[in-house]
């Protein structure tokens, strides 16, 4: 039996990540960002429960809503606020902003779909080396648009790619219902290129950590492609205050799949409490931190 | 006032008042109306005719090249100039290619339309001004919008003038820019050459009064609108008067290396040649307009230069970003040290 | 029920694809042609069997493999004769060459997988035009690596484009074994993007033509996308001389699939032999005629 | 004789006794060894890091990068330069940014190879000549092949000394070429240069005696040795006599729009430049060349003038190819309308 996973460790993991998200929503009208932004809201349990089985040799590829795959990887909170407000302490010294960052074995880009081949080459590198990696990319509904997908699922799947194909499916892209973007299935899209998929629908960090163990496990025991596809909800807008989405039904949606709410009562209050208190001092520090950081000189 | 995207998307509404148009692109449905709102209203007046589409680029292109194969008369819209780089292939080795190789009875009349450029802070994969990938693949025309006529009815010619196909290239800045009235030009003396077989015309702009020009000034889209300020601040400020040619077709120029007309003409006065770009420096527009210029003028240009972005992808932050794309004050600096 | 196919008339088509690509495998070492080639033989029961149902307004993209397809479609010998040459008699003059051909409502073109679009696009156009016309796109197995193709399926089916997909599965690409070049399985990719795939593995003209027939009838009744896999052999090199399969395993294949042979015993001896005479004198003539055609005026 | 095919097969070997070198590629596998043959004999060699794939050219181009990230040195065959096309996003927005975009930290040491050219009558999808394409990609090295210096050698080069991407021109003509020896070359006098930050050396051919030049040709890849006959036509047949400058490396060039050096000084002796390329006109290689040297010499240059293919698609016909590709006639003619 795999050990309980770590309930009070995935919540600081999502409050972190949600705080550090309304941070950015609430500065950005202020000018305090430059560029543009994507928030996680109401994703997180997919980042916690998925990266708490990364181990510190693993890749993790990512997209234009990356903060908080980027934060469940481990990455540093000011480091990030640094890079959206084009600091020079940011994760890319501001030369990559909200959608291009890179630390350790963690990358993002803004095109979406050109990561897929990518993260299939590095596992490939990785069993090539005889190194025990694994890579796993994060993928949204809309980005199963683009054909570089499929031929990176069949090169995966022929090639035995240690990689784990995390679709994060939260119905829209952009402004565009999932009914309008993809036909047929997610499951056996995958299916189709020989490659086994999980489906879950769930926004409970401790039902998408189990799903995702099993991933894992399998993944290490055999090396070849895999994909979990989890069902979810994107709260906020695509980037900034562009929601066309109807409201009403985005409020009920926010009450019943909130990844918090529904982790929260098997918490101790006290201890929540505490913990929110934490991240709460630990989130408004790393801001008040990239704030003051300089910006980066610009050569004339 | 209109602005630019105001004009671009009246175009577009005039342009569907025939059947044979057809919206493709993400996001393009109201009330969002795409990522820049280019294509507002259009799906609620027309559903049928505006297919908005999955993250499919070059499948998008693809489609809209059979859709103008039979006959109708589709646009495409690219939600970032930055991923033109994924319909590279259905451009240039189908729609640009068909009107030719097959011998000549095809024609691929269809539009793709996209913005481009930085200055917003987007990062490297958002900002970029590509369009130098295209502008010397045979086949292909490719305009600029600007401020100085109408975009949207230029948009429209583009969209039944031509059976072949179209590039047509948007700035994310210039979106906002009003379309300039005879009135913002007041100070202008303008000169209006439309080269053979185009119907996008290129505009020479000289001070009213001025004497000779020392420099002419080239540029297009947003940076014209720029060099335009830059002008008159050379006048104003410096004393230096410059020509100013802003051309609103890019490709194709003229068979055999020959100089658009209106470039020639001012450099027979000036001697001096600045062209001005905002995507990176090498092989881009301003390298053909050079090349071009040092062949029409064997021995005969002063000085010739480029002002351009640096061959680096551009950054998000900032005071990096503006650092990187050339803005006024660098036109002006530019042009002080030429003349 | 439908009429019997005409047994006679599909095999004086085969004969005449498998005609003209022997006196280009033959003709060519002796430079009379330039360029290259890729010969059908052996599959001329696909561009047979499935051309038979098409209507003078329905379309037709192939890709490199194009011989057979446009000589079904009832392209004239001579020609492409004159095309493979460089003839101002070409079905392009002379510009397009073997890969490129435009003729009436049929399109080649060389790069795999580029017309999969284009193809969907035709089918759209006729359909919000009112017009009855269908399309139909000849793929290889190894045009299924591209991505392409998968935005392709994506939108045809989310659109309901009348178009048939022909896959061409003569399990190689160029040198590479299906094996080698595909993982999972071709209909299951179909069905993953909600279009049904009938898959056949036969080179008897018959029952292509009748699988043909019902993939043609369901789509003028209910206009939407559709696929027939077709299970095939390439007899010849990929295009000329480079053939680096087994020979015993090859000549065993021509042997037991050759669709002439296997409608040949259907017919009366002496009306296929009459018919044979027919062709190749029609085959002989097209290449004199080519031969003697001018060049294309080059202007200096 | 050592073919230029041979010794870029050669160089391969020679790379692969680094357990870091995997080929991707289609049809690699011997015994067909690739459709050009130059990767032959690896995967007999080495058959777990000779990988054949399915025509996915991008996805091909994308897996190499993840091998690049992850320590290994990749070689991508591109079996067409023609479907560069298909990788054009995943070098433009992918491979050449993350140099620079994720603040230097990551490396992408991946070489492209790929054929280019015509004059096989492979028709307008297999004939054409793409670099120009990636020649101002940023963050992008691209090297061409020729027979003045080893090919191999410098592929392995490419694949050990740069910890950035590198396209890799070949030609399919080139292929057949032998490498040029001190013998076959005993008529030239030669100058090796090689730019600041390169290993790609740029050779200066003139002819052993000759006066001074009256004219610079400049051509790399295929187009250098047609080139190179006709500098020997010129000479012996028409006195004219010329200096050829032929880089290896033709992009990234020196920042700041300068010259390369060997051609400065080629030009500023004769004062005359003709480049020649076998890719079409407009925004071919010869434009930045004609920028450069306009820049460089300001009202110093007495002509300029590019050769290259009409900016339309290439005919499959022979004689219509014939006339449209840039041959040794056609540099002759050119170069006596220039002095
Ligand atoms: C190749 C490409 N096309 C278009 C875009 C613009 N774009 C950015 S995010 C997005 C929607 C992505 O939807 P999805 O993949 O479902 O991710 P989500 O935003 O829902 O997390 C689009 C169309 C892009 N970044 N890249
Ligand atoms: C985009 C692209 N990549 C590579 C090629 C080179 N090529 C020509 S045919 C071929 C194999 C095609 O195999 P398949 O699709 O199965 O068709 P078949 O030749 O078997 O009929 C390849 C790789 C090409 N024409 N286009
Ligand atoms: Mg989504
Ligand atoms: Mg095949």
């Amino acid at each position: 039996m795999p050990p309980m996973p770590d309930q009070a460790g995935l919540y600081r993991q999502m409050y972190r990540i949600r705080r550090f998200e309304e941070t950015v929503l609430d500065a950005f009208p202020k000018g305090l960002f430059y560029g543009t932004t994507h928030t996680y809201i109401g994703q997180e349990a997919n980042a916690a429960g998925v990266l708490a089985h990364l181990g510190a040799q693993d890749i993790v590829f990512s997209n234009h809503r990356c903060h908080g795959h980027f934060i469940a990887y481990g990455g540093d909170l000011r480091a990030l606020f640094a890079e959206l407000m084009g600091k020079a302490t940011g994760v890319c010294g501001g030369l990559g902003g909200s959608q291009h960052l890179h630390w350790r074995n963690f990358y993002s880009n803004g095109v979406l779909g050109s990561t897929a081949p990518i993260a299939v080459g590095t596992a490939l590198a990785e069993k090539a080396k005889g190194s025990p990696a694994v890579a796993l990319l994060f993928l949204g509904d809309g980005a199963l648009g683009e054909g570089t997908v499929y031929e990176s699922l069949n090169m995966a799947s022929l090639w035995g790619a240690p990689v784990l194909f995390v679709v994060e499916n939260n119905h829209i892209a952009q402004t565009t219902p999932i009914e309008l973007a993809l036909a047929g299935d997610i499951a056996a899209r995958f299916n189709a290129f020989g490659i086994p998929c999980q489906r879950l629908d769930s926004s409970d960090v401790l039902e998408i950590h189990t799903a995702a163990e099993a991933e894992f496990a399998a993944l290490r025991a055999a090396p070849g492609p895999r994909a979990l596809v989890l069902d979810t909800q994107r709260f906020g807008p695509h980037s900034k205050g562009d929601d066309t989405r109807d409201e009403a039904a985005m409020a009920s949606i926010r009450q019943q799949r909130d990844p918090l709410a529904l982790l929260a009562p098997k918490l101790a209050e006290a201890q929540r409490a505490a913990l929110e208190a934490e991240v709460q001092a630990e989130v408004a520090a790393a801001f008040a931190q990239a704030e003051a950081d300089p910006f980066p000189v610009a050569l004339p | 006032m209109t602005s630019v995207l105001q004009a671009l998307n009246r175009g577009l509404h005039a342009a569907f008042q025939d059947p044979r148009v057809h919206l493709l692109g993400e996001d393009v449905l109201d009330p969002y109306g795409g990522a820049f709102k280019v294509s507002q209203g259009l799906s609620t007046a027309y559903p049928e005719r505006v297919w908005t589409s999955p993250v499919s680029e070059a499948g998008l292109a693809g489609v809209a090249a059979g859709m103008a194969l039979r006959g109708l008369r589709p646009v495409v819209e690219i939600m970032f100039g930055d991923f033109s780089t994924l319909i590279a292939d259905q451009i240039i080795n189908s729609i640009s290619k068909f009107g030719s190789m097959y011998g000549g009875a095809v024609h691929v009349p269809l539009v793709v339309r996209t913005p481009m450029g930085g200055r917003r802070g987007y990062g490297p994969t958002h900002s970029q001004t590509l369009e130098k990938l295209f502008l010397g693949v045979p086949g292909l025309r490719v305009l600029a919008a600007n401020s100085l006529s109408d975009p949207g009815e230029l948009l429209r010619r583009a969209i039944f003038e031509d059976d072949g196909p179209v590039f047509f290239i948007e700035n994310k800045l210039l979106y906002l820019q009003p379309l300039l009235t005879t009135e913002d030009l007041q100070d202008f003396e303008i000169e209006l050459h439309t080269p053979p077989a185009a119907y996008a015309a290129t505009h020479t702009l000289r001070l009213r009064g001025a004497s000779a020009p020392a420099l002419t000034l080239t540029a297009y889209g947003y940076m014209a609108e720029l060099a335009r300020q830059a002008q008159l601040r050379l006048a104003f400020e410096h004393e230096i008067f410059c020509e100013l040619v802003v051309p609103a077709q890019l490709a194709p120029l003229a068979a055999g290396g020959e100089l658009d007309a209106a470039l020639a003409a001012s450099l027979s006065k000036s001697g001096r040649l600045l062209a001005i770009e905002e995507g990176s420096y090498t092989l881009g527009w301003g390298a053909e307009v050079l090349a071009r210029a040092a062949q029409a003028f064997p021995g005969g240009l002063k000085t010739a230069a480029r002002l351009a972005a640096p061959d680096a992808p551009i950054p998000a932050s900032r005071p990096l970003e503006e650092a990187a794309l050339p803005d006024v004050e660098d036109i002006l600096a530019t042009a002080q040290r030429m003349v």
